[in-house]
């Protein structure tokens, strides 16, 4: 079965991952995919990691979710991309699915 | 001054790994220490040096002598933020002037070893509580940091501020002290210390081999590692005008004198005296990092780490450690 | 020269990862990328890695491919999202190509 | 706010990342976003990454960018592909933004 | 029984790493090993095990005794899971029966160690033909586990699953006997010991600074890391009623008393009696759990790993080895 | 020729544990060494190797000998792969033959290693100046390969390239000399080689049971991880024909004999004249294949790592030092 869903992207501030999941366990998206310490450059210069203090790194978050979840996700992301940064995207994508596995 | 003394302490197989990665560095070799490696060389120093202060400390038993020394330890961990952050203020904005004080007022483990070796050349021990100094300069520095922002920053940008983004400059002071107290490298020193205190000598037999005899080898490896960050974020400094580097090297030197002092006053040893000025001039680049980008986001880490990464740190090892040494041998005689 | 393709990105077990690349292979497409030890959360709970028994760890494949090998792919691994879970999303994309690259 | 841009992903080998980087600064887009060593197979086989020499490893970037510097980055790109190969996709994406984050 | 004991084991400085890192997870600390510093150190601990029993094998060489013992060894690995089994399913469906069945089958060599740690407390020294036991404790349980899975559950969906995914669960024997004895764990221990065994005590000359003395430090970086995972998983078990935690504690309790009635009857000195009784108690978390996932996906890792680890691993180090030892004294003497 | 040489080297511990690797890889078993910690073992590898090696300088002093086996060393590392250069090329095209005939004139830091460990089990000690030969030997073949190629594959396609993409082929003999000269494992043994020559022994005493007392064990995981990469290449050359393995078996043979020739011609003791064969028969792994990658990306990395790695290496290990030892034993006699 084949669904439309909104993929959203996120990459921002490895310290504030913990919050952006927060966040999203709270508005109750299905699932997530986080890859951690990705490198990267942006407005704030770049980002190559610095493994003394374990600052300068970036998380990846992929979502799949909802139009209505998306937006949600937006709205409630908004604040800490102001403060820390990072770059928000969205895209249309299908995913494959049938009923939720049953294990587990 | 004896230059002899700087030239042995420079001498030293870990000193001279870090100039081996600084000049790594600066030839852009990619030689480099993958990660998590260098992770593998920090949790083991602080595990060994907690650890052996701990037996250390298990010997001499804490005294009045230790408590007082700790008392005077917590104290310049909490004034020295205060007066640095004035001194920046003149420059910086609250923010800025915050996390590179909260750094200043607390310590740097590298530093501290770098003084305990220099020490053992000249045939020297410190005490082993000194190593609970350590662990209690950590955090102090972090609070006192946070508490001067939120002075010195609400008067500015009071209103906007509470007005549009409520929950997030809801700011949480337990999430501050749990971050400065129990952060993973003040747990695992202040617990390797305690698990020295308790398991004393006959853990010390244990584990030996592994905290002791393998120490240096892991310090030059660190250190190699430290070489190479340091030479790299040099640059970040160096368009930040005078003031930010003069600050690095004038500061620690600063609080090493007032360290001295108050040795002194506290009626501490040579070899005491001299760590306890080290830990006064050092200045952190793990502990104080982690926690100001989350408590105080607006600084800026490219300033706060490379300070005391890049400059006080070498400074310190190369140029203070011998220099304050001097200083105690004048005012201990 | 352009051409469009399909991205079919998967995230499943690390261990079901060799199962999906053996899939891949027999189906013949011509390349995948995957990055190891991903972390996430489903329908299965948060899969935050475990390194002790080096279980709970996802992994993410994307393929890019024509539409006749996409709809091969979902059809040959079904049968392991049923069994181990994971989500499987498909888009458009378009890719940068010319004659194959002659060098090995 | 919405804005629409290109998403440009590249897959190359890890050695030549430092050089596509330089490019992407030359052309001047406003960031990238870098996963170092991931593995994979294409046109040049299998390459899972090879320990003791550091060779044989992959690594992927993400660009975000509009319209013009895509075409740019293809064209500049292109003479690396051919040398080194690897996977070049362009797709369509949305990015939630506002005025650049003021802090840094 | 002397309580002295349990307090000189719990005071060794790798247990007490391990209760700092249950400290550090249950206070949220961000201390942590990261990936993959624990392979390291598991690893090294395989090796320096298995070298270690070889080496030892080699000075006691390989007869009747050793043999009878080995026998025992799998026997036990391969009747305990079948009682389990049965026990679980009261409550369990066949996968998770099945899984956890195999899991308190196999072994953990940790678990090993402390024990091994404790009788060096007490001055004594178990056979190095110990090792080889623990090696072939491993895998059978996996096999037994898999065998006891397949016959109960294809009695309940054995129409549905043989018709819609012919391929996936044609199941393949091959596989399963090839994950259970030559999985990492399994064959870096036996290699090692092999290795040991061949090498003899020239090969102990060559590596005992690196296989001995630094041991109790990588031992305590491991434990730590297996504390903090302990306590994260613990939260796994808690609420899965009182069924499930109670099996982790009745059980190995059981199995050894079973074991210690074994090596009575084969005529084991009172340290190897100990280990044997250990390892019998003692579940697997390593070996074990990969070869599940791969064997049995319908069962829940989220419910065999955390007994092993966060309830069994715990219990057996810190009130297991002193009462099994305690049984032992008043059997032996 | 004594076969007991040959199998006292084989059943060294760490040349066993490259086996089990071999046999892991073989029995397609999951044990494998997560990255990065080989990284920490060759960082460790060629770290303890330039440390020793400097101090044992530090102790003999750069004498008049010294400096003519250095000079020796660099010539053989120039002059190894213009022959090779031209065996290759009777088969493959020049980007190939160079690159094989850089990997062949440069050296493998594990088979230096292995030849000191043989000698140590014969009671004998190469000169510590025989790590500088190692370091110095390194870099050269990667000019030389590179020269090769720049003048034999011009004149094939010097039109065609010179037109269409000039920024690329617009080769920067900078980038060249910085990557042969200042790679990182270049750039570690012989940064550490100075420090271990400027600290001395009294450097040692601080290293050394980092550099020493555990080397063995670190070299044991090292070959572990090499058994198990090893096996995996093989397959890589296994359909190449038979031209490449038996050149990868006849030239390191070839390049032996040489050196043994010049070592007896600038008057080496057998312990060097050994280390010195050994060090032109043994091919790079490391430093060449990365420079390769960016200077000749034409060359096929699956051709040149494997035959270094999974047929020369081993070669050498297991039969080329022993024979290399029995001529030099003929000779010197
Ligand atoms: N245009 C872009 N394309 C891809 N990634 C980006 C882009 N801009 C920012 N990023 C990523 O987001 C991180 C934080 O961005 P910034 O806060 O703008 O410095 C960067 O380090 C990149 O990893
Ligand atoms: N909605 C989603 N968005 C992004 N990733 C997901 C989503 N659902 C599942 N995943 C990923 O797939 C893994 C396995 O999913 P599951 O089998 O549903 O537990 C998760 O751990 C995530 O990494
Ligand atoms: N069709 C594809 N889908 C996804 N990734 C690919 C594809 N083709 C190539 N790649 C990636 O690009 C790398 C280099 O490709 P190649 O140069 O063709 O060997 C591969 O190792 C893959 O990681
Ligand atoms: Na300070
Ligand atoms: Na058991
Ligand atoms: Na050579």
């Amino acid at each position: 079965m084949i669904k439309h869903r909104k993929k959203v992207e996120i990459v921002t501030d490895s310290a504030e991952i913990e919050t952006v999941i927060e966040l999203l366990d709270e508005i109750g998206v299905s699932g997530y995919t986080v890859i951690r310490d990705v490198i990267g450059k942006g407005g704030r210069g770049k980002r190559t990691g610095d493994e003394i203090t374990d600052l300068l790194k970036n998380s990846y978050i992929m979502v799949i979710c909802n139009d209505i979840e998306a937006h949600r996700i937006i709205e409630a992301i908004t604040p800490i991309r102001k403060r820390f940064g990072g770059i928000f995207i969205v895209s249309d994508v299908v995913i494959i699915t049938d009923n939720p596995p049953d294990n587990r | 001054m004896n230059t002899s003394i700087i030239i042995d302490n420079l001498l030293h197989p870990p000193v001279l790994f870090f100039f081996l990665g600084m000049i790594a560095s600066f030839c852009k070799s990619d030689l480099k220490i993958p990660e998590p490696l260098p992770k593998l060389f920090s949790l083991y120093l602080l595990f060994a040096i907690g650890f052996h202060g701990g037996v250390e400390l298990h010997k001499t038993g804490i005294n009045h002598a230790v408590l007082v020394t700790l008392g005077a330890a917590i104290l310049m961990a909490a004034i020295i933020p205060v007066y640095a952050f004035f001194i920046l203020k003149i420059k910086l904005d609250a923010a800025n002037a915050a996390a590179i004080a909260a750094t200043y007022g607390s310590i740097s483990a590298v530093t501290f070893i770098t003084a305990i070796t220099f020490l053992e050349t000249s045939g020297m021990e410190s005490g082993g509580y000194m190593v609970a100094a350590l662990a209690l300069m950590e955090s102090p520095a972090i609070v006192i940091g946070i508490v001067l922002y939120k002075l010195f920053d609400k008067q500015v940008n009071k209103d906007e501020s509470s007005a549009s983004e409520p929950e997030l400059h809801g700011f949480s002071w337990f999430k501050v002290l749990h971050e400065a107290f129990l952060n993973g490298s003040v747990l695992l020193i202040t617990g390797s210390l305690f698990i020295g205190l308790v398991s004393g000598e006959k853990g010390w037999d244990t584990l030996s081999p592994f905290a002791k005899d393998i120490f240096k080898g892991m310090l030059s490896f660190f250190l190699l590692d430290m070489g190479i960050i340091a030479a790299k974020r040099i640059g970040d400094v160096k368009n930040t005008g005078i003031f930010l580097p003069a600050f690095s090297i004038i500061i620690p030197v600063v609080n090493a004198c007032i360290g001295i002092s108050i040795a002194k006053l506290i009626g501490l040893n040579m070899a005491d005296a001299l760590v306890f000025s080290v830990l006064c001039a050092s200045a952190s680049y793990i502990a104080v990092p982690a926690a100001m980008r989350m408590s105080i986001p607006d600084a800026n880490p490219r300033l706060y780490i490379p300070m005391a990464l890049a400059i006080t740190l070498p400074f310190n090892s190369i140029v203070g450690i011998p220099l304050y040494f001097y200083l105690i041998t004048l005012f201990w005689k």
